[in-house]
Parts: structure tokens; C-alpha cells; sequence
């Protein structure tokens, strides 16, 4: 990564420019040592973590919520939240998986339905916030009922079996040992990566996050980028929505509830500002993955699931707490 | 006065379960040109109370009651019970002056799902429980199981988690079940709904897992009719549960004074042999 | 009375004051002086105990303290006007006076009456008629520094720092300000007073010291030094008459800008006014009058009653300032925290904002090195003072802020620039140098509008001034009529014409 | 109310002075507008909707997440966020029916442990927040699963029946026809207007919404004030779980799932800035009010309820989107 790409990591790390102090001083520091404290906590208290099966089994695990993430670090940077993710995830699949099923239409048309469904959405959130300017909190938990909502009258609530057997290849296929899910999160990533730090758009989405009138006035269209962000936080659920109907084989107008909130935690715990204009989006990735495998090293270690809930909030608390040190 | 109005709660309606229950009643109230009302509650007692509550409002003469949860409805079932109301819970109990209960033998659902599951293995090797939301009917299920198990000598239960009855929580949790215990042989799974999220996992994995349920759901018995992992579900018959209800709430409607307390519907095994003639 | 010892701070590995001295006697004002960067705003902070020093003493009447904080030092009779506001926007102008230190009643709930009644008293003391129930997000920018001044004025202190109050003051509000100083100077108050405007040093100080650069240069009493003098003490070279001089009008260049009928509320007057070529429009007028207003609304930030306006002859309609900028069109804002800078970015980041298109590789990317490049000149041009083009904004002294925003007008190709008070907070050295920036600037045929509350920089500059009041322009002057006097007159007394 | 109280209304309105002038400009006249439209449209659509009984039932049924919703407004006012108070309300209640029933302990130490276990925890959230400088989001989002997990825990997921039946009158009794659930309602609000408008510490709660360093320059015990209003949004979550218990006569620990959310979606409808600084709690006691008119308009209307979600979230957009023009 490029040191002017860093926005957020402070000057002086710049200036001595050594590898290790450099990410001391990074936001990445605190997703890091959480990330390296947990795994080596569960890789002492259950031998079947540390293998290269599991460790994959971690990733696929957390492609859908990670892939979530996403949109959402684009969405908090700039300032906002997006509480609809979850809602407009399991909308787009289970709409993708009635036009495939109950209209026999094509799967591509299925796959392209679903990212019409989660963009059109996003987009709609983003005029509203935008233009409506109305709060994105409100918003997207307005959209997250409408679109479960819709989702049920769409299937009736049943759920939505029989999709074509290539669905699967979505969900648990794999190139070589690599799970497909995991493919896919990655290279959102990475485009997620290139458009943040590399592109005027990416500086625009924390400029508006840093100062939204500063960046308003100094002629940046915070409109046009506050609708685009949202959008591509659409984007990104209709992606996961594709992953987790390959993963289920169905439409579940009930998939993914809670989701918007394991989604916000891996963006805060990868160091990114809720109140926005800082932070990176390595950071999330490192974020969903800590979550991933605080989920997969309790239910290893065979823990209570009561206990697991009490034993993840405290790592997380654990986790920010010491993170908070580096800021 | 006009016709006889019936209001059902329902603990939630995302469900195949209770969505087939609420087209029976719509027949049924149709064949006698009844009103329905229907409420969601989304698994959350305190909107439950809050239906009836309007429910009552709206002048209903019957409840037909699909608790949330069994203690927490009872002030809904008192309310209603103080405007005259007939009160008949459907599916699981509730607290309170109900003036009659039908429901499934959950116990023996969960016994009959883990009996099929210990004898598919030959009475062999370590099972795991893939346990829902902490409910009455689901707590009874997973007692009868364990019940069952220990009739096994050689079944050992090595991991009980919560898939919360959702596919998509399932299949991760599933997923984290099976890496952590290498030698896990069968699942028992609450309910369909969770099982077809284990039966992903179990399918993912490439394991020879033997996985059984209970409920009956069409999903779950077009699963069991192809083979596969996916052996047997204790089939619940939720059409002829809300049926029945009605009928009891009717016959007091019409003056019954002695009605059941308690009808307890029998639990059925579907499995290869029989899944592809079964249907709720 | 207040006495520094050896003051030395630093902020992480960079040492910004490096042994300052400062005696400050009972019943005087004493003016703390240097360039933007001098270190002068950190002293202040540490005799408030905002901030720690790294080594030295705090003496106050002989006695050596130490403040971990605000209170600390308001309890010891300390109190400051900060040049970074400290106010609450969405509190009203008593409750932001008494925060913290409420006036109760014996139930102990607020007694609003008695603050109401407090505040009124000292406002009265300033002469300044704010409305005490709104919002003071809704006063205009130096209506707020009178609250900021008020609260100070409220904690009864013995010692006063003012960090720059008059940099968003027109004369006569600064006049009102002064008398309530020798007031409280003939009370025994020791003040300290910042201010980068020398003529005031003169009117109302009494010593002074000197900073450069964090180090002590001297004191001395202002009876004993001259302008010359006192400007190479800080600047440590002399500086030339800091106005460069006007070009000739030219009544033939084209009219680059033109409002045509612009009405900042129903029942307001209605303005116009045309900007041509190569020339600097003054905007002149009281505190409030509107003129940041009417170049808000012409770019479309504020919604105006009515507003029509052609560019280069064509009639457009500007949505937002992003469309302003597509016409060539850009806006300094005059509160620079919050209109100007995004603190958390760096100064490249910050100076780059809008010109991405300058630094595109391929269609998409930022050329990193280009930015880079381009940024430095940019800000030599200025002359930043910074540890480079990726500090972050935060850390720079206010001056030098002010100098980053310029910095990212500069670095585009715009026709026209407004620019609102453009030297608030900037040192002498820096004024002559942002002068020079703006004729260069207009002698290459673009425009500037400059809106400013310091009569002198008006007169200086302008090649015309549009004088406003009570949100409309009342008059136009040009050549030798831009007098003060003549100003002056125009901006208390001119007619304005209401407008259904 | 004064107008020194009202935070948010511009100049013009105060010099006309007009009363009708004051509400138009002040931060209720969205939420006023919301519920008068709504109760119209209800009142039009169902004949049942405008009886004393219907009125004071949504009242009561309004009660527990329009109590939730006080201590979620000092939070949010602060420029925090609260997710925890649906979990803290179901452990507090789940404990206090533990202790009356199991323990067989004196009803009042059950409803004295209910406040205790709701300070308690909101303490832990802002000390965690304002010593900790953990973000508001993220430490309640952890506590939230602790809650709810320690809850199961203790109860072993079953709830707990068999209170003593005095416990329902907080749930279902009645003072005159006024269910005591609304009056326990009405005298939160009463009291904590009284703390926001006419105390100095409501005072420092907007002025670190506004601008914390600013506050913490001029004195303000910034810490101090934040631990309060998270020991405030403890307090009123118990004083929720008390009522709640009453009306399920039994200690649920899975209660209140999404009840934070319902809290949140009243105080940004009542008007209140998600970002602080600016709100009425007046406006809270209406929007908990207008959702609970939506909830309950939409089963009297007997809409479907997959299409209730629906509705629900289009009318709080309009409702919004509307109120926007007068701020
Ligand atoms: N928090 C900080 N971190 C690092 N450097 C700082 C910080 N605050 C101030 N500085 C540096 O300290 C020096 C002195 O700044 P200060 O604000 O005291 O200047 P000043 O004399 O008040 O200037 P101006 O006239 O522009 O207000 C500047 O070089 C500034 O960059
Ligand atoms: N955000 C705002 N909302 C409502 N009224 C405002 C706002 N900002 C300023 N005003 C009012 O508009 C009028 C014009 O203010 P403006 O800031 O344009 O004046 P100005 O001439 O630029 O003076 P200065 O910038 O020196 O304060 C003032 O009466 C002021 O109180
Ligand atoms: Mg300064
Ligand atoms: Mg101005």
C-alpha cells in the first residue's frame, strides 16, 4: 500500500517510514493484533483450528457477512450507515431464485435481477439521503422492513427450493482448494481496494466522511457520491446475496437477519470511524475475519452457544479496547 | 350481528409451517363463511400480547393462539378470556384460562427422530444436536431425543448448538460442528428448517453424516425422498392441528360445555420409503 | 502578575516552542506577536492548561502553578478567548456563555432568568445586540466571536487572553471591543492580546513580545519600537509596502460574472453587480450584511429567494458549488475549519481535493506523483509551514490552514475566485505575499470577488467595492472614491430597497 | 415549553413570535405533522382506531419501547447510540423474575436487582465509552450479546414463570381507566424533561452532541456526563423490563429482540439529530407514539402482515421526508 494512500495513518509514521512502526501507527494495528491475540487464543484451545481445511472453512464462512462489509466501509466512511444490508440480501435472492425456479427464466437473468434488486435499492437509500436528506440510519432501517416485507410477499413465505445445480457452484464450489465464496470476497476486495485509494472517487468518499460541507464547497459532488456509495453497498449485498443462495440452495426472504449489525461490527473492528472519513478497508477484511473465527474457534472448543454470545462480546470489547491505544 | 370473526396470532409466518396452517384455516373459515384476521409476531411475545390487544378491538369471537411463548401470552389469553372470547391454543400451550390446547406430541417427535437416527448408525458412534429458539415445543423435542439416546450405549452426544431454526445460521454452525468433531456421525436438527441448512453443511463437507428432524416440511421430504444424508424427519401435521382447533373453539362456539383440555396430535416418521406420498 | 519561565513543548519528535519567556504585569495589555506558525496560539494553550508544556514555569503572582486543565486555570483567575471557536452551535448564546458554570437555583435546576439577565449586562459592556434565543449557529461568524468574547468576559478573570478576537471584527466592533479592554485594564486585568493587525498593537497595547518560529525574540514596550521595527522583529527581515499596485481599469474587459437579480429572502432587497477580467471586486459592509450569503447563494449553497446569473454572457444556474466549479468559478469559505478543510486528511490530500483531473493516470487513477509535485509548488507558492505535503492538517497553525485552502484555488486553472476574508488570521508576511498571489492571479485576465471586514485590505486591493447592507448592495465605488469614509458611509447609511 | 429549550428553530420564528409560527419551525413540527397524518388516515380506514379503549391500548402497547426510547434520546442527544437496550431489558427482567421465583426473595429486592442489573450495565457501556474512547456503536453492540447471552444463561433459556401476581399491575393495572404502564411512561418523560430542559446537566448532554471538544474546553465534565446518560438509558431499559415483566407475567430472556432499533426509529422520528446536539424528548414520547399508531392502525386495518413491514417503512420515509422541509 502506498503511504498517501493511507489516509488516517499519522505523519510521523511517514517520516521514520520503518515497516513495523509504520503499522503501529496504522489503523490496521488494532484489526491486526486482535486478529493475531484471538487466533493464537483458539489455535491453543482447539488443535482442529489451525489446518488449512478449517482455516478455509473460516473464510467461506465469512464470505457473505465480509462481502457485506464492503459496501458498508463505503457507506461509513462517508459518514453514513446502511441498516438494510442484511434485509436487501436475502430480497435480491430470494427474487433471483423465484424468477429461476417459478418463471424458468435463466439464470443469468436470476443473477442480474438480484443486482438490480440490491443496486435499485442502494440507490434508492442513497437519493434519500442525499437528495431526501434524510438520516441514513432511519433510511436504511425503513428500506431493511421494506424489503423483508417484500421478500415474504414475494415468496409467501415458503422458501424457495429447486434452483439449477451451477447455483451451488456460488456457494460451495472450489477453483483448486479454494472456495469459490472466498474467490469472490476477495476480489471485491481488491476492487474495493483499487476505488477507495487510488481513484478520485475513493478520496471523495472520505473527504465527505472528514468534512462534508468543506467538501461540498470546494466543489466536490457529495450528492452524486453519497448515492454512488450506497449503491455500491446494494451492490455488494446482491453479490452476497448470490454467494449465500449458492450456499443454501434456495431463496430465504429470512436470510440474514442481523446481518447489518455483524456487518457493522468487522468494519469497526477493522478500525474504521463510525463517524467516518478514516479508516481502510483491509481493516475490514481483517475485521469480518476475526469475527469468522471467534464464531468457528468457540463452536470448535465446544462451548456453550448461551456462554459463546457473553464470551464473543467481551473479546470484542477486548479487542477495540486494546485497538484504541494505537488511534 | 355479523359473522363469526377469528383471530389467529402466529409466532412467526416466514415459516412453511405456519404458512400452511394459516391456508387451512382460511379454507376452513371459508367453508363457513367466517372472517379471519391474522397476525405475525415475529417471534416476539411482547408483539404478540400487543396483536391480540388489537385483535380484541377489532371484535373477534375466537382466538386461535400460536404462542410465542407459553408464560408470556397469558395476560393476551386473560384479556381475551374477560371479553368473552374463545381462547384455543394451537401448536404449543399457553398460561392461563385457555379453554383448549392441540398441539403435537413434541416429546415423541424428538424421541421417534433420535431413536430412526441411533438405529441408522447400528447403535454406534457420536451425534450431535442441532438444538432452535428455547420454546416449549423445541425444548420437549430435544429432551425426547436425549432421551432416546441414552437407550444407546454406543451413541455418545458430543455437541449440542443453537442453529436458532434459521438455514443460513444452521449451515455455519453445522459447518463448525463438523470440522470440530472428525468422527461425528449423525445430527439431529429441531426442525426442517435448520435441517436443510445442516444438510448444505453436511453436503459441503463431503462427509457420510446422517441427518434427522423434525416437522415434515415439503423442502425436507423432497430432501429425504432423493437420499442422502438427510434420512428422516418426524412429520407434525399442521394443517389438521389448526383444523382441529377450530373445531374445538366451534363446538364451544355452539355451546359445548365439555370440551378437551388437551388434543394432542400424533407425529408421524417420514422416511425414503413413505416421503414420496407425504404431504401436510 | 502572570509570568512563563523557559517554556518548552513539543508535539510528538518536533519541538515547537523552544524557551519562551512571557511577563505579563497587572493592568496592562500586552501583545503577543509572530508569524502564523510562531507558536503563539500553543503558548495560550498552556496557560489555560489545554496542553502540557514539556519543560519550563507557570508563575501567577509570584506563585508557580500548573493547570492539568481549563478549570484549573479558570479557578485561578485565567481566562481565554480561543481563536478556534469553543462554541456549541446548537446552544444558545447565554447557554453557551454560562456552560459549565450555570447560574442554579435552589432547587438546583437553572436559573434562566438570572444568566439571561448576566449576559444581557455584559453584551451591553460590548455594545453588541445578539438574539440570546436562537441557535448561535444561526449569527453570523463575528456575532459568534462576540459571544466567544462574552463567555471570557463572564468568568470575571484576572488574566485574559484573547487569541486573535478581532479577526472576524469590522473597526467599529473592534472599537467596542477595545473600550471594554481599558475598562477592564483600568480594573487591574492583565490581557494578553493576539492580533496580526500592527495598528491595533498600537491602539491598545502596552507591551509586547515578540515569538519567531518558537523561540522568545524579545519584549519591549510599544511606545519604544516602530511598525518597521516591530515587523522584522517578527518576521526577521523587512517588508515592503504589502499592497501591491493596482493596474490601471480597464472599462473594455469583458464581464466575466454577472448577477443579474439576486434576492436573499422574500421582502429583501434585490442586488446585482458585474465582474469583469482582470479585476479584484471588493465586497465591504458590516458583520451580518450578507455578502457571504450572497456568494453562497449564487453558487447555489444557500437557497436564495431569487437568483439569476450569466457567465461570460450566458445565462446559468449554479445547483450546487461542484457546478461552480465546472464554470471556473471557486470559493475560499471564510471559517476555514468548518467550510474549508478536512482536518483529517493531509495537506496533499486536502490541496488535491477537487482537481483530481489533473492527476489522472489512465482515466480512473491518481497519479500519486504528479499530486505530489504539483502540491509542493503549490504550497511553496503560499509558503506552507509544515513538516511536508503529508502532515496532517490538524496539526498546522491557523494560519497556515488558511494558506492549505488557498493553496487548493491556486492549484486549478479558475476564472474566477471569491474569496471570503482570505487573510483572517495570516501574518504580515504572509498578507503581502497572498496580495501578490491574487494581482498575479487577475493579471493573467481572471477575476477575483474578495469579501473582507478589514478596511484597509478592501481599499488596498479592490479595484471596485460593491459596499452592502441589511443583505443587498447599496452602493458601487471605484477609484479614488474607495475611501474609507466614503465606505464607511455607504455600509451604515445607505438605502436599502425592499423587495416583495 | 420555552423557547430556550427549543434547540434547532431559526431566528425568523422567534421575533413573529406566532405560536403557530414557534411549531412550525420547531423540531416537532415533523413529528406532529407524522402523527396527526397517520392517526387521519387510520381513523378513515378503521372504525375501531378512534375509541378511548383503542387509544389508551396503543398507549399501553407504545409504553415499553416509549420508555426505552428516553434513555436512548439523552444517549443519541450526546452524539451516541444505544444498542444494548433491548438485551439490558430482557436480563434485567429475566433476573428480577429469577430472584422472585426461584430464590423466593421479596418482590422489591427483584425489582431493586432489575434497576440494579440495567445501571449496572448501562455504567459498563459509558465508562466504557468515555474512559475507554470506544466507539458508542461497537460496546453496545458487544454488550447486547453479553446481555442476551447471560440472560440464557441464568434462566437456561427457559423463561421464568410463577411471579407473584401483584407484578402484573405494572403490566396490565389500571389507576382510574389510565393503564399504569402509560402513567409509568408519561412520569419518565415528565422527569426527564425536567433533567434535559431545566438542569444544567441537560445542558452539558446537547453541548457535547454539539461539539464535544468545544464542551470539554469550556468545563464540561464530558466523561461525567457521558457515563450519566448511559446509566440514564440503563435505568430506563430496567424500568422497560419492570413493565414488560408485568405484561408477561414472566422473565423472558429472549425478549426485546429489535426493540433497540424500535427506540431508535422513535427518537429520530420525534425529530431528534441522530448526530446530537439538537432534539426534544417531547418529540420522542410522539414518535414512539406514531409507531405505535402504525403498529396497531395496520392489524385493526387486518393487512397482511408481510405487507404491514411494508407499509410501516414507506409511511416512516413519507413521515421523514416530509419533516425534513421544516428543519
Ligand atoms: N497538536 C499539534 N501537533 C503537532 N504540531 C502542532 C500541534 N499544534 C500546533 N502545532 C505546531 O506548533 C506550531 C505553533 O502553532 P500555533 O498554533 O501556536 O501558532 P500561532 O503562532 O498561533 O500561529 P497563527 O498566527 O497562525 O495562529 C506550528 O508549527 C504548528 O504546526
Ligand atoms: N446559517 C444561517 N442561517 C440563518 N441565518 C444566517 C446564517 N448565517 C448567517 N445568517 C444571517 O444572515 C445574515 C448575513 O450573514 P453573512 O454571514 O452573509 O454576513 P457577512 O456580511 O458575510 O458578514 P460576516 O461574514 O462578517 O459575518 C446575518 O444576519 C446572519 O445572522
Ligand atoms: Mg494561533
Ligand atoms: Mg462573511
Amino acid at each position: 500500500m502506498s503511504h498517501d494512500a493511507n489516509i488516517g495513518a499519522p505523519a510521523k509514521a511517514r517520516a521514520r517510514q520503518s515497516a513495523l512502526d509504520w503499522l503501529l501507527h496504522s489503523p490496521l494495528a488494532l484489526p491486526l493484533v486482535g486478529l493475531i491475540v484471538v487466533s493464537t487464543l483458539m489455535a491453543f484451545a482447539s488443535d482442529n483450528f489451525f489446518t488449512v481445511n478449517n482455516i478455509l472453512n473460516v473464510l467461506r464462512q465469512v464470505s457473505v457477512v465480509g462481502i457485506l462489509a464492503v459496501g458498508m466501509t463505503f457507506v461509513i466512511l462517508t459518514g453514513g450507515i446502511d441498516l438494510s444490508v442484511g434485509a436487501v440480501m436475502a430480497l435480491a435472492g430470494t427474487i433471483a431464485a423465484g424468477l429461476m425456479v417459478n418463471m424458468g427464466l435463466h439464470g443469468g437473468i436470476g443473477l442480474l435481477a438480484a443486482v438490480g434488486v440490491g443496486v435499485g435499492l442502494g440507490l434508492f437509500n442513497g437519493a434519500l439521503v442525499a437528495w431526501g436528506k434524510m438520516p441514513a440510519i432511519i433510511v436504511t432501517l425503513a428500506t431493511m422492513g421494506i424489503a423483508r416485507g417484500l421478500g415474504l410477499i414475494y415468496s409467501g413465505g415458503y422458501p424457495i427450493s429447486g434452483l439449477p445445480g451451477w447455483v451451488s457452484w456460488f456457494g460451495v464450489g472450489r477453483i483448486g482448494i479454494v472456495p469459490v465464496p472466498v474467490i469472490i470476497m476477495v476480489v471485491v476486495y481488491l476492487l474495493a481496494w483499487v476505488l477507495l485509494q487510488r481513484t478520485a472517487f475513493g478520496r471523495h468518499v472520505y473527504a465527505i466522511g472528514g468534512n462534508e460541507t468543506a467538501a461540498r464547497l470546494s466543489g466536490v459532488r457529495t450528492r452524486m457520491v453519497k448515492l454512488a456509495v450506497f449503491g455500491i453497498s446494494g451492490l455488494t449485498a446482491s453479490i452476497a446475496a448470490i454467494v449465500l443462495t449458492g450456499r443454501l440452495m434456495s431463496g430465504q426472504p429470512n436470510a440474514g437477519v442481523g446481518f447489518e449489525l455483524d456487518a457493522i461490527a468487522a468494519v469497526v473492528l477493522g478500525g474504521t470511524a463510525i463517524a467516518g472519513g478514516r479508516g481502510l478497508i483491509l481493516g475490514t477484511l481483517i475485521g469480518a475475519v476475526l469475527l469468522g473465527i471467534l464464531n468457528n474457534g468457540l463452536n470448535l472448543m465446544g462451548i456453550n452457544p448461551y456462554m459463546q454470545d457473553v464470551i464473543k462480546g467481551l473479546i470484542i470489547l477486548l479487542a477495540i479496547y486494546i485497538g484504541r491505544e494505537w488511534r | 350481528q355479523d359473522s363469526l370473526k377469528i383471530g389467529m396470532t402466529f409466532q412467526e409466518m416466514n415459516n412453511p409451517y405456519f404458512v400452511s396452517m394459516q391456508e387451512a384455516l382460511n379454507e376452513a373459515a371459508a367453508s363457513i363463511g367466517a372472517e379471519v384476521v391474522v397476525t405475525d409476531a415475529g417471534h416476539n411475545v411482547a408483539k404478540q400480547i400487543s396483536d391480540v390487544e388489537d385483535m380484541l378491538q377489532q371484535g373477534i369471537d375466537i382466538l386461535l393462539l400460536n404462542p410465542t411463548d407459553s408464560a408470556g401470552v397469558e395476560a393476551a389469553v386473560r384479556m381475551a378470556k374477560d371479553q368473552g372470547v374463545i381462547v384455543v391454543a394451537v401448536d404449543a400451550n399457553a398460561n392461563g384460562p385457555v379453554d383448549s390446547f392441540v398441539g403435537s406430541k413434541n416429546r415423541d417427535a424428538g424421541y421417534q427422530s433420535c431413536s430412526y437416527l441411533a438405529e441408522a448408525l447400528g447403535g454406534q458412534g457420536e451425534v450431535a444436536i442441532l438444538d432452535g429458539i428455547p420454546v416449549v415445543p423445541i425444548l420437549e423435542r430435544v429432551e425426547g431425543c436425549k432421551a432416546a439416546l441414552e437407550e444407546h450405549e454406543g451413541i455418545t452426544l458430543v455437541d449440542t448448538q443453537n442453529g436458532r431454526q434459521d438455514r443460513s445460521v444452521a449451515l455455519g454452525v453445522v459447518e463448525n460442528m463438523i470440522q470440530s468433531h472428525p468422527n461425528l456421525a449423525g445430527i439431529f436438527s429441531v426442525n426442517d428448517g435448520g435441517a436443510m441448512g445442516a444438510l448444505a453443511a453436511i453436503q459441503g463437507s463431503g462427509r457420510d453424516i446422517k441427518l434427522t428432524s423434525v416437522d415434515g416440511a415439503p423442502e425436507a421430504v423432497q430432501a429425504i425422498a432423493e437420499g442422502g444424508p438427510f434420512i428422516q424427519t418426524t412429520a407434525q401435521f399442521p394443517r389438521d392441528q389448526v383444523r382441529v382447533g377450530l373445531g374445538m373453539a366451534l363446538a364451544q362456539y355452539w355451546g359445548a360445555r365439555v370440551v378437551p383440555t388437551e388434543v394432542p396430535i400424533d407425529v408421524r416418521t417420514v422416511d425414503a420409503e413413505n416421503a414420496a406420498d407425504f404431504s401436510w | 502578575m502572570l509570568a512563563l519561565k523557559d517554556i518548552r513543548k513539543s508535539f510528538g519528535p518536533i519541538e515547537v516552542l523552544h524557551g519562551v519567556d512571557l511577563e505579563v504585569r497587572a493592568g496592562e495589555v500586552h501583545a503577543l506577536l509572530g508569524e502564523n506558525g510562531a507558536g503563539k496560539s500553543t503558548l495560550m494553550k498552556i496557560v489555560s492548561g489545554i496542553i502540557q508544556p514539556s519543560a519550563g514555569t507557570i508563575s501567577i503572582d509570584g506563585q508557580d502553578r500548573r493547570f492539568a486543565n481549563y478549570d484549573e486555570a479558570i479557578a485561578a483567575g485565567v481566562g481565554i478567548v480561543f481563536q478556534e471557536f469553543s462554541l456549541i452551535p446548537y446552544l444558545t448564546a447565554v447557554e453557551n456563555m454560562f456552560l459549565a458554570r450555570e447560574i442554579k437555583n435552589r432547587l438546583g435546576l437553572l436559573d434562566r432568568r438570572a444568566m439571561r439577565r448576566r449576559a444581557e449586562e455584559i453584551l451591553k459592556k460590548l455594545e453588541v445586540d445578539l438574539p440570546l434565543d436562537v441557535p448561535i449557529a444561526r449569527l453570523s461568524v463575528a456575532e459568534q466571536q462576540f459571544v466567544e468574547i462574552a463567555k471570557a468576559l463572564s468568568l470575571d478573570a484576572r488574566i485574559l487572553v484573547l487569541d486573535e478576537p478581532t479577526a472576524t471584527l469590522t473597526p467599529s466592533e473592534t472599537e467596542h471591543l477595545f473600550k471594554v479592554m481599558r475598562e477592564l485594564r483600568a480594573a487591574g486585568v492583565a490581557i494578553v492580546f493576539i492580533s496580526h493587525h500592527l495598528e491595533e498593537i498600537f491602539e491598545i497595547c502596552d507591551r509586547i513580545t515578540v515569538l519567531r518560529d518558537g523561540e522568545y525574540v524579545g519584549s519591549c514596550a510599544v511606545a519604544d519600537v516602530t511598525t518597521d521595527q516591530l515587523v522584522e522583529m517578527m518576521v526577521g527581515r523587512r517588508i515592503e509596502n504589502s499592497f501591491p499596485p493596482k493596474p490601471l481599469p480597464n472599462p473594455a474587459a469583458p464581464v466575466v460574472l454577472e448577477v443579474t437579480e439576486l434576492q436573499l429572502r422574500r421582502g429583501g432587497p434585490v442586488s446585482s453587480f458585474q465582474l469583469r477580467a482582470g479585476e479584484i471586486l471588493g465586497f465591504a459592509g458590516l458583520v451580518g450584511s450578507g455578502r457571504t450569503e450572497t456568494v453562497l447563494s449564487m453558487l447555489g449553497e444557500y437557497p436564495a429567494a431569487r437568483c439569476k446569473l450569466r457567465i461570460d454572457g450566458a445565462e446559468r444556474r449554479l445547483r450546487d458549488p461542484a457546478d461552480g466549479l465546472m464554470h471556473g468559478i471557486g470559493l475560499l469559505p471564510e471559517s476555514r475549519k468548518e467550510q474549508g478543510l478536512i482536518t483529517s486528511f493531509s495537506i496533499l490530500q486536502n490541496v488535491s481535493l477537487n482537481n483530481y483531473g489533473k492527476y489522472r493516470r489512465g482515466h480512473w487513477f491518481i497519479d500519486f506523483k504528479k499530486e505530489r509535485a504539483c502540491t509542493e509548488t503549490a504550497m511553496d507558492q503560499v509558503r506552507v509551514k509544515a513538516q511536508g505535503a503529508a502532515a496532517r492538517v490538524d496539526t498546522l497553525s491557523g494560519g497556515n490552514q488558511q494558506k492549505v485552502v488557498i493553496a487548493r484555488w491556486l492549484n486549478h486553472q479558475m476564472r474566477v475566485l471569491i474569496f471570503d476574508e482570505p487573510t483572517r488570521g495570516i501574518d504580515v508576511g504572509a498578507k503581502a505575499e497572498i496580495y501578490q498571489l491574487m494581482r498575479d492571479f487577475t493579471a493573467q485576465g481572471f477575476a477575483i470577488i474578495m469579501i473582507s471586514s478589514e478596511l484597509t485590505e478592501v481599499i488596498g486591493m479592490s479595484d471596485r467595492v460593491c459596499v452592502f447592507r441589511s443583505g443587498g448592495i447599496v452602493a458601487t465605488v471605484e477609484g479614488s472614491a474607495i475611501t474609507s469614509e466614503e465606505i464607511m458611509t455607504h455600509a451604515t447609511t445607505g438605502k436599502v430597497h425592499h423587495v416583495a
